[in-house]
Protein backbone atom coordinates (compact mmCIF):
# COMPACT_ATOMS: atom_id res chain seq x y z
CA UNK A 1 0.00 0.00 0.00
CA UNK A 2 1.12 3.59 -0.78
CA UNK A 3 -0.23 6.66 0.47
CA UNK A 4 1.33 9.98 0.19
CA UNK A 5 -0.12 13.23 2.03
CA UNK A 6 1.10 16.90 1.26
CA UNK A 7 -0.67 18.72 4.15
CA UNK A 8 0.46 22.23 6.73
CA UNK A 9 -0.93 20.25 9.70
CA UNK A 10 1.56 18.06 11.68
CA UNK A 11 1.59 14.28 11.47
CA UNK A 12 2.08 11.98 14.52
CA UNK A 13 4.37 9.16 13.55
CA UNK A 14 2.76 6.64 16.09
CA UNK A 15 -0.56 6.77 14.34
CA UNK A 16 0.89 6.45 10.65
CA UNK A 17 2.58 3.42 11.75
CA UNK A 18 -0.26 2.19 13.49
CA UNK A 19 -2.43 2.39 10.48
CA UNK A 20 -0.53 0.16 8.69
CA UNK A 21 -2.38 -3.38 8.76
CA UNK A 22 -1.04 -5.70 10.73
CA UNK A 23 -0.56 -8.13 8.01
CA UNK A 24 0.78 -6.18 5.98
CA UNK A 25 3.73 -4.51 8.59
CA UNK A 26 6.08 -7.28 7.24
CA UNK A 27 8.81 -7.26 10.01
CA UNK A 28 11.06 -4.36 9.59
CA UNK A 29 9.59 -1.06 9.43
CA UNK A 30 12.04 2.05 9.02
CA UNK A 31 11.27 5.97 9.38
CA UNK A 32 12.81 8.96 8.15
CA UNK A 33 11.83 12.36 9.48
CA UNK A 34 13.31 15.49 8.68
CA UNK A 35 12.70 18.40 10.79
CA UNK A 36 13.56 22.38 11.07
CA UNK A 37 16.62 23.10 11.71
CA UNK A 38 18.48 26.50 12.73
CA UNK A 39 21.18 26.15 9.91
CA UNK A 40 23.05 29.53 10.50
CA UNK A 41 22.35 29.51 14.39
CA UNK A 42 20.86 33.39 13.53
CA UNK A 43 17.89 32.44 15.70
CA UNK A 44 15.68 31.67 13.20
CA UNK A 45 11.75 32.68 13.96
CA UNK A 46 10.31 30.67 11.00
CA UNK A 47 10.82 28.19 7.92
CA UNK A 48 8.22 28.47 5.44
CA UNK A 49 7.60 25.98 2.73
CA UNK A 50 6.20 26.51 -0.71
CA UNK A 51 5.66 24.25 -3.08
CA UNK A 52 4.13 22.76 -6.31
CA UNK A 53 1.15 20.89 -5.47
CA UNK A 54 0.15 19.07 -8.69
CA UNK A 55 3.70 18.35 -9.49
CA UNK A 56 4.59 17.76 -5.64
CA UNK A 57 2.12 15.39 -5.75
CA UNK A 58 3.13 13.84 -9.05
CA UNK A 59 6.71 13.16 -7.86
CA UNK A 60 6.27 12.00 -4.32
CA UNK A 61 3.58 9.31 -5.65
CA UNK A 62 6.04 8.23 -8.90
CA UNK A 63 8.79 8.11 -6.02
CA UNK A 64 6.87 5.92 -3.94
CA UNK A 65 5.77 3.80 -6.71
CA UNK A 66 9.11 3.18 -7.93
CA UNK A 67 11.01 2.16 -4.29
CA UNK A 68 7.60 -0.17 -3.73
CA UNK A 69 8.55 -2.08 -6.55
CA UNK A 70 12.27 -1.79 -6.49
CA UNK A 71 12.76 -3.20 -2.61
CA UNK A 72 9.85 -5.13 -2.37
CA UNK A 73 8.25 -3.32 0.16
CA UNK A 74 4.68 -4.07 1.80
CA UNK A 75 4.26 -0.56 2.78
CA UNK A 76 5.35 3.06 1.59
CA UNK A 77 4.18 6.20 3.35
CA UNK A 78 5.70 9.68 2.13
CA UNK A 79 4.01 12.90 4.33
CA UNK A 80 5.85 16.11 3.33
CA UNK A 81 3.93 19.49 4.88
CA UNK A 82 3.90 23.11 3.47
CA UNK A 83 3.60 26.23 5.46
CA UNK A 84 5.14 28.40 7.85
CA UNK A 85 6.83 25.86 10.38
CA UNK A 86 9.34 26.30 13.80
CA UNK A 87 12.72 25.23 14.64
CA UNK A 88 12.73 21.38 15.31
CA UNK A 89 8.51 20.94 13.32
CA UNK A 90 8.75 17.91 11.56
CA UNK A 91 8.74 18.18 7.86
CA UNK A 92 8.79 15.39 5.72
CA UNK A 93 8.12 11.73 6.99
CA UNK A 94 8.63 8.36 5.11
CA UNK A 95 7.90 5.59 6.23
CA UNK A 96 8.82 2.37 4.32
CA UNK A 97 7.99 -1.33 5.50
CA UNK A 98 9.12 -4.80 3.94
CA UNK A 99 10.02 -8.16 5.19
CA UNK A 100 13.85 -7.56 4.74
CA UNK A 101 15.00 -5.03 7.18
CA UNK A 102 18.07 -4.02 4.14
CA UNK A 103 15.56 -3.28 1.64
CA UNK A 104 13.34 -1.34 3.73
CA UNK A 105 16.47 1.03 4.94
CA UNK A 106 17.84 1.15 1.41
CA UNK A 107 13.70 2.26 0.08
CA UNK A 108 13.97 4.79 2.83
CA UNK A 109 16.90 6.23 2.12
CA UNK A 110 16.71 6.38 -1.71
CA UNK A 111 13.35 8.51 -1.32
CA UNK A 112 14.69 11.23 1.04
CA UNK A 113 17.73 11.55 -1.41
CA UNK A 114 15.11 11.30 -4.77
CA UNK A 115 12.98 14.06 -3.22
CA UNK A 116 15.50 16.40 -1.80
CA UNK A 117 16.57 17.15 -5.26
CA UNK A 118 13.03 16.22 -7.21
CA UNK A 119 10.13 17.26 -5.52
CA UNK A 120 8.76 21.01 -6.02
CA UNK A 121 9.51 22.57 -2.16
CA UNK A 122 11.20 25.26 -1.58
CA UNK A 123 12.47 26.08 1.93
CA UNK A 124 12.71 30.05 3.01
CA UNK A 125 14.11 30.76 6.06
CA UNK A 126 13.03 34.26 8.42
CA UNK A 127 15.95 34.44 11.11
CA UNK A 128 15.94 37.49 13.24
CA UNK A 129 18.13 38.98 10.64
CA UNK A 130 16.85 38.52 7.41
CA UNK A 131 14.88 36.04 5.12
CA UNK A 132 16.63 33.85 2.44
CA UNK A 133 15.71 31.18 -0.14
CA UNK A 134 17.69 28.23 1.27
CA UNK A 135 20.24 27.06 -1.31
CA UNK A 136 20.45 23.13 -2.92
CA UNK A 137 23.00 21.00 -1.35
CA UNK A 138 24.55 17.47 -2.27
CA UNK B 1 0.22 29.89 -22.50
CA UNK B 2 0.61 30.21 -18.84
CA UNK B 3 3.22 30.32 -16.82
CA UNK B 4 4.01 29.42 -13.42
CA UNK B 5 6.60 30.76 -10.82
CA UNK B 6 7.88 29.65 -7.84
CA UNK B 7 10.19 30.63 -4.73
CA UNK B 8 13.26 33.03 -5.50
CA UNK B 9 12.10 33.27 -9.06
CA UNK B 10 8.50 34.09 -7.96
CA UNK B 11 9.76 36.94 -5.85
CA UNK B 12 12.09 38.19 -8.32
CA UNK B 13 9.28 38.51 -10.94
CA UNK B 14 6.79 39.66 -8.28
CA UNK B 15 4.13 37.37 -9.71
CA UNK B 16 2.90 33.32 -9.57
CA UNK B 17 1.30 33.03 -12.84
CA UNK B 18 0.98 34.65 -15.92
CA UNK B 19 -0.38 34.25 -19.78
CA UNK B 20 1.47 35.08 -22.33
CA UNK B 21 1.00 34.13 -26.19
CA UNK B 22 4.41 33.63 -28.28
CA UNK B 23 5.03 34.48 -31.45
CA UNK B 24 5.73 31.50 -34.19
CA UNK B 25 9.54 31.36 -33.57
CA UNK B 26 9.48 29.90 -30.12
CA UNK B 27 9.87 26.29 -29.86
CA UNK B 28 11.81 25.13 -26.87
CA UNK B 29 12.25 25.79 -23.58
CA UNK B 30 15.24 27.55 -24.25
CA UNK B 31 13.95 29.59 -26.76
CA UNK B 32 11.17 31.14 -24.38
CA UNK B 33 13.88 32.15 -21.70
CA UNK B 34 15.77 33.69 -23.95
CA UNK B 35 12.37 35.59 -25.49
CA UNK B 36 11.47 36.36 -22.14
CA UNK B 37 14.91 37.72 -21.20
CA UNK B 38 14.97 39.96 -23.97
CA UNK B 39 11.15 41.34 -23.21
CA UNK B 40 11.94 42.58 -19.83
CA UNK B 41 14.94 43.17 -17.72
CA UNK B 42 13.41 41.33 -14.32
CA UNK B 43 13.49 37.63 -16.35
CA UNK B 44 17.46 39.14 -16.74
CA UNK B 45 17.27 39.34 -13.54
CA UNK B 46 15.14 35.91 -12.57
CA UNK B 47 17.00 33.86 -14.95
CA UNK B 48 20.68 35.16 -15.31
CA UNK B 49 22.32 32.76 -12.82
CA UNK B 50 21.14 29.61 -14.43
CA UNK B 51 19.76 28.15 -11.65
CA UNK B 52 16.37 27.38 -12.21
CA UNK B 53 14.80 24.05 -13.68
CA UNK B 54 11.14 24.12 -15.80
CA UNK B 55 8.61 21.72 -15.75
CA UNK B 56 6.29 20.79 -18.44
CA UNK B 57 2.86 19.51 -17.85
CA UNK B 58 4.36 18.43 -14.09
CA UNK B 59 7.19 16.74 -15.51
CA UNK B 60 10.86 18.63 -15.57
CA UNK B 61 11.85 19.10 -19.44
CA UNK B 62 15.38 19.86 -20.86
CA UNK B 63 16.28 23.47 -22.44
CA UNK B 64 15.51 21.96 -25.77
CA UNK B 65 12.31 20.25 -25.06
CA UNK B 66 9.18 21.58 -27.85
CA UNK B 67 7.04 23.65 -25.45
CA UNK B 68 5.12 25.07 -28.80
CA UNK B 69 2.01 22.93 -27.70
CA UNK B 70 2.30 23.27 -24.34
CA UNK B 71 -0.65 24.38 -22.17
CA UNK B 72 1.17 24.87 -18.77
CA UNK B 73 5.01 25.81 -17.96
CA UNK B 74 6.91 26.11 -14.64
CA UNK B 75 9.73 27.63 -13.81
CA UNK B 76 11.35 27.54 -10.38
CA UNK B 77 14.74 27.20 -8.54
CA UNK B 78 16.54 24.11 -7.59
CA UNK B 79 14.35 22.66 -4.64
CA UNK B 80 15.12 22.11 -0.94
CA UNK B 81 12.46 20.19 0.33
CA UNK B 82 12.54 16.90 2.69
CA UNK C 1 21.96 11.69 25.00
CA UNK C 2 21.95 7.87 24.95
CA UNK C 3 18.46 6.08 26.26
CA UNK C 4 18.60 2.27 26.30
CA UNK C 5 15.20 0.21 27.94
CA UNK C 6 14.65 -3.76 28.15
CA UNK C 7 10.73 -3.85 29.04
CA UNK C 8 8.16 -5.82 28.20
CA UNK C 9 5.57 -3.17 27.64
CA UNK C 10 4.92 -1.64 24.29
CA UNK C 11 6.55 1.45 23.15
CA UNK C 12 5.09 4.25 21.34
CA UNK C 13 7.62 5.73 18.66
CA UNK C 14 5.90 8.97 19.00
CA UNK C 15 6.07 9.54 22.16
CA UNK C 16 9.90 8.71 22.24
CA UNK C 17 10.54 10.80 19.24
CA UNK C 18 8.69 13.61 21.34
CA UNK C 19 11.20 13.13 24.83
CA UNK C 20 14.11 14.22 22.54
CA UNK C 21 14.95 17.59 23.54
CA UNK C 22 13.82 20.01 20.43
CA UNK C 23 17.74 21.24 20.25
CA UNK C 24 18.73 17.67 20.42
CA UNK C 25 16.82 16.37 17.70
CA UNK C 26 19.26 17.83 14.61
CA UNK C 27 17.23 17.38 11.80
CA UNK C 28 17.35 14.10 10.74
CA UNK C 29 16.00 11.25 12.76
CA UNK C 30 16.02 7.47 11.74
CA UNK C 31 13.91 4.83 13.55
CA UNK C 32 14.01 1.49 13.19
CA UNK C 33 11.23 -1.26 14.16
CA UNK C 34 11.27 -4.44 14.45
CA UNK C 35 7.87 -6.62 14.60
CA UNK C 36 6.90 -9.87 14.90
CA UNK C 37 6.07 -12.06 11.87
CA UNK C 38 4.39 -15.36 11.14
CA UNK C 39 7.20 -16.40 9.37
CA UNK C 40 6.75 -19.96 8.49
CA UNK C 41 2.98 -19.61 7.95
CA UNK C 42 1.96 -21.85 10.58
CA UNK C 43 -0.30 -20.15 12.75
CA UNK C 44 1.61 -17.97 14.99
CA UNK C 45 0.09 -18.05 18.33
CA UNK C 46 2.84 -15.97 20.18
CA UNK C 47 6.39 -15.51 20.16
CA UNK C 48 8.40 -15.54 23.25
CA UNK C 49 11.60 -13.28 23.97
CA UNK C 50 13.86 -14.88 26.23
CA UNK C 51 16.93 -12.57 27.43
CA UNK C 52 19.90 -12.52 29.75
CA UNK C 53 19.24 -9.14 31.69
CA UNK C 54 22.69 -7.90 32.69
CA UNK C 55 24.41 -8.88 29.67
CA UNK C 56 21.83 -7.70 27.33
CA UNK C 57 22.06 -3.79 29.12
CA UNK C 58 25.67 -4.20 28.44
CA UNK C 59 25.22 -5.05 24.93
CA UNK C 60 22.64 -2.75 23.64
CA UNK C 61 24.59 0.16 25.73
CA UNK C 62 27.60 -0.25 24.42
CA UNK C 63 26.48 -0.41 20.77
CA UNK C 64 24.75 2.35 21.57
CA UNK C 65 27.78 4.45 22.25
CA UNK C 66 29.75 3.03 19.69
CA UNK C 67 27.26 4.46 17.44
CA UNK C 68 26.71 7.55 19.05
CA UNK C 69 30.62 8.24 18.57
CA UNK C 70 31.12 6.89 15.05
CA UNK C 71 28.08 8.65 12.89
CA UNK C 72 28.27 11.80 15.36
CA UNK C 73 24.65 11.29 16.70
CA UNK C 74 22.87 13.91 18.65
CA UNK C 75 20.91 11.32 19.62
CA UNK C 76 20.61 7.96 19.92
CA UNK C 77 17.22 5.56 21.73
CA UNK C 78 17.45 1.42 21.98
CA UNK C 79 14.48 -0.17 23.42
CA UNK C 80 14.19 -4.09 23.04
CA UNK C 81 11.15 -6.30 24.54
CA UNK C 82 10.70 -9.20 26.12
CA UNK C 83 7.76 -11.74 27.14
CA UNK C 84 5.42 -13.03 24.72
CA UNK C 85 4.16 -11.09 21.92
CA UNK C 86 1.95 -11.47 19.13
CA UNK C 87 1.93 -11.18 15.39
CA UNK C 88 2.58 -7.49 14.38
CA UNK C 89 3.83 -6.51 18.23
CA UNK C 90 6.82 -4.34 17.73
CA UNK C 91 9.86 -6.03 18.98
CA UNK C 92 12.83 -3.45 19.11
CA UNK C 93 12.83 0.32 18.47
CA UNK C 94 15.79 2.50 17.25
CA UNK C 95 15.97 5.74 16.63
CA UNK C 96 18.97 7.30 15.87
CA UNK C 97 19.12 11.81 15.22
CA UNK C 98 22.02 13.32 13.63
CA UNK C 99 22.28 16.61 11.71
CA UNK C 100 23.21 14.47 8.63
CA UNK C 101 20.78 11.86 7.29
CA UNK C 102 23.34 9.78 6.31
CA UNK C 103 25.27 9.21 9.20
CA UNK C 104 21.33 8.48 10.98
CA UNK C 105 20.81 6.26 8.40
CA UNK C 106 24.05 4.16 8.59
CA UNK C 107 23.90 4.49 12.13
CA UNK C 108 20.78 3.12 12.45
CA UNK C 109 21.44 0.11 10.34
CA UNK C 110 24.58 -0.81 11.95
CA UNK C 111 22.85 -0.99 15.35
CA UNK C 112 20.22 -3.73 14.37
CA UNK C 113 22.50 -5.12 12.29
CA UNK C 114 25.00 -5.35 15.40
CA UNK C 115 22.22 -6.26 17.97
CA UNK C 116 21.34 -9.41 15.80
CA UNK C 117 24.01 -11.19 16.40
CA UNK C 118 25.29 -10.27 19.44
CA UNK C 119 22.39 -9.02 21.88
CA UNK C 120 21.86 -11.75 23.99
CA UNK C 121 17.91 -12.29 23.38
CA UNK C 122 16.23 -15.31 22.43
CA UNK C 123 13.22 -16.36 20.17
CA UNK C 124 10.85 -18.87 20.05
CA UNK C 125 7.97 -19.19 17.95
CA UNK C 126 4.75 -20.97 18.97
CA UNK C 127 2.67 -21.60 16.31
CA UNK C 128 -0.53 -24.14 16.58
CA UNK C 129 1.01 -26.93 15.40
CA UNK C 130 4.48 -26.59 17.62
CA UNK C 131 6.92 -24.85 19.55
CA UNK C 132 10.64 -24.23 18.31
CA UNK C 133 13.34 -21.61 18.55
CA UNK C 134 14.35 -19.71 16.36
CA UNK C 135 17.04 -20.01 14.28
CA UNK C 136 20.30 -17.18 13.56
CA UNK C 137 20.25 -15.82 9.93
CA UNK C 138 22.77 -13.75 8.09
CA UNK D 1 31.51 -20.66 39.75
CA UNK D 2 28.09 -19.93 38.83
CA UNK D 3 26.63 -21.23 35.33
CA UNK D 4 23.88 -19.77 33.48
CA UNK D 5 22.09 -21.20 31.13
CA UNK D 6 19.72 -19.52 28.44
CA UNK D 7 17.04 -20.37 25.45
CA UNK D 8 17.50 -24.07 23.81
CA UNK D 9 19.83 -25.06 26.17
CA UNK D 10 18.26 -23.97 29.32
CA UNK D 11 15.49 -25.77 28.09
CA UNK D 12 17.74 -28.86 27.71
CA UNK D 13 19.58 -28.95 31.06
CA UNK D 14 15.97 -28.42 32.71
CA UNK D 15 17.96 -25.80 34.56
CA UNK D 16 18.61 -22.15 34.07
CA UNK D 17 21.81 -21.71 36.19
CA UNK D 18 23.95 -24.12 38.60
CA UNK D 19 26.83 -23.62 40.57
CA UNK D 20 29.63 -26.35 40.23
CA UNK D 21 33.43 -26.74 41.49
CA UNK D 22 35.91 -27.34 38.96
CA UNK D 23 38.91 -29.41 39.02
CA UNK D 24 41.87 -27.55 39.12
CA UNK D 25 43.06 -28.92 35.85
CA UNK D 26 39.97 -26.89 34.14
CA UNK D 27 41.55 -23.89 32.83
CA UNK D 28 39.86 -22.79 29.60
CA UNK D 29 36.09 -22.10 28.68
CA UNK D 30 36.70 -25.09 26.26
CA UNK D 31 38.00 -26.89 29.08
CA UNK D 32 34.78 -26.48 30.88
CA UNK D 33 32.92 -27.04 27.83
CA UNK D 34 34.76 -30.76 27.33
CA UNK D 35 34.61 -31.74 31.02
CA UNK D 36 30.62 -30.92 31.58
CA UNK D 37 30.14 -33.17 28.52
CA UNK D 38 32.01 -35.91 30.48
CA UNK D 39 29.77 -35.10 33.40
CA UNK D 40 26.80 -36.18 32.02
CA UNK D 41 24.99 -36.89 28.82
CA UNK D 42 22.70 -34.07 29.02
CA UNK D 43 25.62 -31.67 28.35
CA UNK D 44 26.28 -33.46 25.32
CA UNK D 45 22.93 -33.12 24.03
CA UNK D 46 23.01 -29.22 24.88
CA UNK D 47 26.59 -28.53 23.31
CA UNK D 48 27.48 -31.51 20.82
CA UNK D 49 25.90 -29.15 17.37
CA UNK D 50 28.53 -26.43 18.22
CA UNK D 51 25.96 -24.19 18.56
CA UNK D 52 26.66 -22.39 21.88
CA UNK D 53 28.08 -19.12 22.85
CA UNK D 54 29.86 -18.66 26.04
CA UNK D 55 30.29 -14.79 27.98
CA UNK D 56 32.16 -14.14 31.11
CA UNK D 57 31.41 -11.30 33.21
CA UNK D 58 28.98 -10.54 30.30
CA UNK D 59 31.21 -10.51 27.38
CA UNK D 60 31.63 -13.04 25.01
CA UNK D 61 35.23 -15.17 25.32
CA UNK D 62 36.37 -17.63 23.08
CA UNK D 63 37.20 -21.10 23.99
CA UNK D 64 40.92 -20.34 25.10
CA UNK D 65 39.64 -17.95 27.16
CA UNK D 66 40.75 -18.75 30.99
CA UNK D 67 37.61 -19.17 33.29
CA UNK D 68 39.74 -20.76 36.53
CA UNK D 69 39.12 -17.60 38.35
CA UNK D 70 35.39 -16.26 36.64
CA UNK D 71 32.66 -16.29 39.02
CA UNK D 72 29.60 -16.37 36.79
CA UNK D 73 29.96 -18.15 33.19
CA UNK D 74 26.90 -18.05 30.65
CA UNK D 75 26.70 -20.79 27.88
CA UNK D 76 23.89 -19.78 25.52
CA UNK D 77 22.75 -20.82 21.76
CA UNK D 78 23.28 -17.88 18.76
CA UNK D 79 21.07 -14.94 19.70
CA UNK D 80 18.23 -14.07 17.42
CA UNK D 81 16.99 -11.01 19.11
CA UNK D 82 16.28 -7.84 17.41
Amino acid sequence: MIKIRIQSEAFNIENEIKEISRSKLNGATVSFIGSVRDLKSENLKNLEIEHFPKMAEKVLEKTAQYAFKNWNLSQCIIIHRYGKLKIADPIVLIITSSPHRKEAFKANEYIIDFLKTNAPFWKKENTEKRSYWVNQKN
Amino acid sequence: MKLLYFAKIREILGRSDETISLPPNILSAGDLIDYLMDLDDIYKTAFSDKRFFIAVDEEFVEMDFIIKNSKEIAIFPPVTGG
